[in-house]
């Protein structure tokens, strides 16, 4: 496979985006319904990756541009019920990654397979997850997705193929690997992803696992999700050598990328897919990333870690949803108004599935002894 | 197909099983596997030298030959990756049997064991399953040292959402096996190193043992010995002996330490007022104190004397035979201290 | 250097120590560390995000600023890794104090702790030593579901060559740790990530508290409640609550699980002729069942009730609070059952 | 660092030897006692790395020449004492490998630091442990290395820097990796070896430390011993990629060598450990070798998994101890006469460390409960 951008890790200032700064997030202009085909409602259609037209391809770019913004809006709500102590627990926040987990499930099937991690919600949204329930879940709710058992780091949907977010890191690479395994026994041709943080790298286990994927020639895609950080320490303290060459040296190939780009971010996973579709075996990808938020959201004070210069750097400039925007107007594909109603529609569902959550009802103590053994 | 279900002293297969076979407990654990990768194409065993090598101690050999490399399959060594890749198949659909070929390599394994396969259920609400088997070995007196000698069951049999199976006979080690591979949760089987080569008789037809019920392998009236896995002979071996000196011991195999018939280890302990619990792993915060303290607690007030306990020596295994031979219950252990329990000192 | 072996009811630090100062739990550990960092050259610490971060729970806040990164070295994500490395060390010359977040994450290093730093010792015959600390976490109820909330000392405990320590207080946190630290043997050390903010008295000196002798937090006459860790202050309260009900109960901390002082538990336990253990560890195969079979069989013609256990519920731990509150003991819990051993329903 | 001989892992059938095929074992002519500067009694002086006369390099070869041979005589010993029934347990003979273990401890100090393996007795031997307390140990007797409580898969001799071998497969590499840092922290220069055999690549705890070492600059070298099987499979069905690249990755210098050529073994250490202890971090050897015994001694039948020709053309072509010997006779660094003398009083020390570890007593039934705790 080749590098689809070179560059290997990106400093921590992050790259100087191709095409100059972007501003931050286009002001958008007042509510205007969304083209109904752009988006469909249950968000998990995906375009005939290999044959499209000119406007099945901007439907998928429009149906990823509200993907993202309900990621953003998602957290960013997440981020208020903890501030106003309606949440229980902690949650770590994808905002600013939203690129890599839309880009790489919009090039899934909604039966393929993805395990997830701590930093887990925009992987279950993407994956096509309702937001009603993943609140519930995260409020502790009995209608969320696991009774209110889980958590936040904790949601798995059998439904969309989400094998479950993992709190231990690195500790879905072997559930993943073994999910493609099981595609390749059983015969089906479903695919695996492991997102994982690089953080991750850290784990022994991932290797072992990337060892059996190579060797027995699974259809497993592993992706790195390099946002710079190991909650309060940064990745270059704790990775030696390179990332991508951890999967080249196991023989798998592996491409380095912008993770604010989700064209390129879809490129890629849409060709390993196939790939691993077809037999090829695993691949990587380390798609270099920031996140906005804290390493959780009780993480307030970070300058000690990381630079306010720098967040501002990724959130002006290397925006993924206005990256997005920007290119989809720029190329005549959507104007400013589409781009807000598609906003407008995102808050209104975020808002509606919180309330969903805030009203819905605690399971019952008889819960707690259920589900320990099926 | 007739589920076993026995609380009668059995010292090999219950009579009602029909046309029976001797054989060992190696070949026992073969079959069982045979007839469910037979029964079942979801089924696949993947480990450490598990396919022509047949595994160090010989138990799968042949398998490979019938059922072909892409179900018998050599792993890479790699206790934890294929203890997660086990999980991760069986959420999606397969039915994995996982080899670790010491017991003392599950610390290896142990998060991807504890945190991913006995938490998937519950942490899902219930959604997701994972009918998983780790067959893995205990015992020591093989004069392997250290770290090849350890009987870890304590670990897993702490830990919700495990089962945990440890045969004591050919018999046992099929039924559970069986039992194992259809349970629709992560299952930890636990065999004998040295009881591979234990004879028994073996019923033609398929069978299978119910987990959590206990089995009694010797009835008595005068002491209960608790015994589990390699203790069990070693308590019938003390049995026989008591018996001589003219006390009566009922010998008690739990089969499944999760879950636990803790009923009939009580009812019996009610019954002859003395109990010994006996198990291989280290004495110390092991499998011996739960099933004491069971005892201890739910035949109270029946009981003459102090429950006791006989586990292995809370030392290190060490390699030398005359050091080793020391750490691990003996039949002349548990008789002395059953006379002394019956006050015959 | 005053070592204090009191067995006298302690509610902070015994007077004998001169002057006090009131400090969280969490300023005590580091405190202790601190103190053997400035004492020690030898001494280093090791983990994710231990330096700047001073971890998440800020225990270790300020020590990079003082000992520098080259003592206190902030990690890759590799428990395994680190657990290693510090057995390696340790063997060495050094006195390396590993820690690892949360207790959850021992199964990754499992192999490392218990087939190496704890066999070490033994299988090179006396010639190898591993001072080694291992520091991590144990607790429930902060929210934080299956992987972040679990008490898993048994495991270790279960184990012979470690050591295991578990504090109920800032005074016996500090007292503690740096006997860890001077130790000659590797020792897992179990902070409850609850009782950080924990206050208590801790004297200005330089102190450490010896292993294997428990401390009696308060006297009583009518029944033994023995309580590990996070547990102490629960049996503290119920132990005030029994008060009003006209019933005196003692409440004892081992303090250390490995060496266990087996004695002060079944002495207490013949002089009340009641006891409970309390634990936060799951109850099936854990701490309360190594602590009530001793006590049932050393106070066994003491006792008028059986041993009775309070463990964490045998479920993975809930997420939701109203789930999770259910699963660990509380003090109407131990009220409850207390009041029922004396006869009191 | 360069690779010393490019070539990858070898192909089963074992690379054909530069120099031709070598004579199986060179027919030692009868006994002639030793040169007695050649080979130091205590087997523990190494010659000055730096600058040597040729002398003081022929000794140095004569030395590891006598090395080789007393640990072929001492495995073959070991065999016998299994076929007899004279050992408890059983045990995982070096031979064949011989070139490793001595050609990479020649390059070190006596208070450099190793850690060894399951199959351990050469690397003891090599680094300086006496033949009787190895016996003694093997036999589970008290003045074994370890008063018998470890047996011959966990000798350890602090005297000679060896930190024991280890039964569990990559078990020691943390420990080798920690007394690297050791040697970092306290400001000595010393260098850790860390032996393993190919299978442990499997472990994921190996790169866990190695990303360590090669972020904290550790003196270390990893020395992968690949005698192409793990137990009775195959390396090459275990192990995906390159195995030189999997310390790479980490930005570790490896290289790929012979490891039937003592030469070139001890030439790539010498320098490794040269550059490790000058500072400059950790490197990776893969040392191409081959077991002539089974993987255990109570390993027999092997046919099938591996051939008798594979066994014979290795035994007979690449035996390390004939190619070091031809080279010494061809170059006129010593004659055969000088050889046999040294085989002579390698098998007679065997011989004698045999006898001690037979008559040797048992420990005292009360060891059993000593040293658990220091
Ligand atoms: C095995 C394990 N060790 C430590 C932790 C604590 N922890 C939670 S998140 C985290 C950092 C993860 O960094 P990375 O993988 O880069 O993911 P990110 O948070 O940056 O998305 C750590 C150390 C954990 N959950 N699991
Ligand atoms: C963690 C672990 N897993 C499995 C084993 C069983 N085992 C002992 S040796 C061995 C093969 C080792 O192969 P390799 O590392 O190539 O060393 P070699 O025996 O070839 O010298 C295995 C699987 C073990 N000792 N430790
Ligand atoms: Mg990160
Ligand atoms: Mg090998």
């Amino acid at each position: 496979m080749q590098q689809t951008q070179p560059g290997g890790p990106v400093p921590p200032g992050g790259p100087v985006p191709p095409g100059g700064p972007v501003p931050p997030n286009v002001p958008p202009s007042p509510n205007v319904p969304p083209s109904p085909s752009a988006s469909p409602p249950d968000g998990l259609e995906r375009p005939n990756a290999t044959v499209v037209s000119h406007s099945a391809e901007t439907a998928r770019w429009l149906q990823c541009y509200r993907q993202m913004a309900q990621i953003r809006y998602f957290e960013d709500q997440v981020d208020d019920l903890y501030n106003t102590a309606r949440m229980p627990g902690l949650a770590h926040l994808y905002s600013g990654e939203e690129a890599i987990a839309v880009g790489v499930c919009a090039a899934l099937r909604r039966d393929d397979f993805i395990t997830s991690t701590h930093r887990g919600h925009g992987h279950c949204l993407a994956k096509g997850a309702s937001i009603d329930r993943m609140f519930a879940e995260l409020l502790g709710k009995a209608s969320g997705y696991c009774k209110g058992k889980g958590g936040s780091m904790h949601i798995a949907d059998q439904e969309t193929g989400n094998l479950g977010a993992n709190a231990i890191v690195g500790g879905s690479a072997g559930i993943a690997t073994g999910a493609a395994f099981s595609s390749k026994m059983r015969g089906t041709d479903q695919v695996a992803v492991c997102f994982f943080g690089e953080g991750a790298l850290g784990q022994g286990m991932l290797y072992e696992v990337m060892n059996m994927a190579a060797l027995w020639k699974l259809p497993i895609l592993y992706v790195c999700e390099n946002n710079l950080y190991n909650e309060y320490t940064s990745y270059a303290e704790t990775t030696a050598g390179t990332i991508a060459a951890r999967a080249t040296a196991f023989g798998i190939p592996s491409a380095v990328i912008d993770g604010q780009d989700i064209r390129a971010v879809y490129a890629t996973a849409e060709q390993m897919v196939a790939q691993a579709r077809a037999g090829q075996g695993p691949a990587f990808i380390q798609a270099n990333t920031y996140r906005y938020y804290g390493h959780h959201v009780g993480d307030i004070a970070r300058t000690y870690y990381r630079s306010k210069e720098e967040e501002t750097f990724w959130r002006t400039q290397r925006d993924p949803i206005a990256l997005l925007g920007d290119w989809l107007v720029s190329t005549g594909q959507a104007d400013a108004a589409q781009l807000e109603a598609i906003h407008a529609t995102a808050r209104a569902e975020v808002q509606a599935g919180v309330e969903f959550g805030l009203n819905a009802p605690f399971p019952e103590i008889s819960e707690v002894t259920q589900d320990v053994y099926a | 197909m007739p589920s076993v279900a026995s609380n009668q002293a059995t010292t090999g297969a219950p009579a009602q099983d029909g046309q029976l076979r001797e054989m060992t407990m190696g070949q026992a654990i073969r079959e069982a596997l045979a007839e469910e990768l037979r029964r079942d194409p979801l089924v696949f065993i993947m480990g450490e030298d598990v396919a022509e090598a047949g595994t160090p101690f010989k138990v799968l050999s042949g398998l490979v030959e019938e059922f072909g490399p892409q179900r018998i399959i050599d792993s890479p060594i790699s206790e934890a990756g294929i203890s997660g890749l086990g999980v991760g198949a069986a959420m999606t659909g397969m039915r994995p049997v996982i080899d670790i070929m010491f017991g003392d390599f599950l610390g290896l394994a142990m998060d991807q064991i504890v945190n991913q396969a006995a938490k998937v259920h519950y942490m899902s609400g219930g959604k997701l399953r994972v009918p998983l088997v780790i067959r893995t070995t205990l015992g020591a007196t093989r004069r392997t040292a250290a770290q090849h000698s350890q009987s870890l069951h304590a670990w897993v049999s702490h830990i919700p959402g495990l089962k945990v199976a440890l045969p004591s006979t050919p018999y046992d080690a099929k039924g559970l096996l069986k039992t194992a591979i259809r349970d629709e949760n992560p299952v930890v089987f636990f065999e004998d190193k040295m009881m591979y080569t234990l004879k028994g008789q073996v019923p033609v037809d398929d069978y299978t043992i119910p987990f959590g019920v206990a089995d009694i392998k010797r009835v008595g009236s005068d002491i209960t010995l608790v015994a589990t896995s390699s203790m069990v002979q070693i308590a019938l071996a003390a049995a026989e002996q008591l018996q001589t000196l003219g006390i009566s011991a009922e010998v008690i195999d739990p089969r499944t330490t999760f879950p636990l018939d803790a009923q009939t280890l009580i009812a019996s302990a009610m019954k002859t007022s003395r109990a010994i619990v006996i198990d291989e792993g280290y004495e110390q915060y092991g499998v011996t104190a739960e099933l004491a303290a069971i005892i201890a607690d739910g035949a109270f007030y029946h009981l003459d004397a102090p429950v006791k306990r006989l586990g292995a020596m809370n030392v290190p295994v060490p390699f030398s035979p005359v050091l080793e031979d020391q750490t691990v219950p003996t039949p002349p252990a548990v008789v002395a201290l059953a006379k002394t329990l019956c006050g015959r000192v």
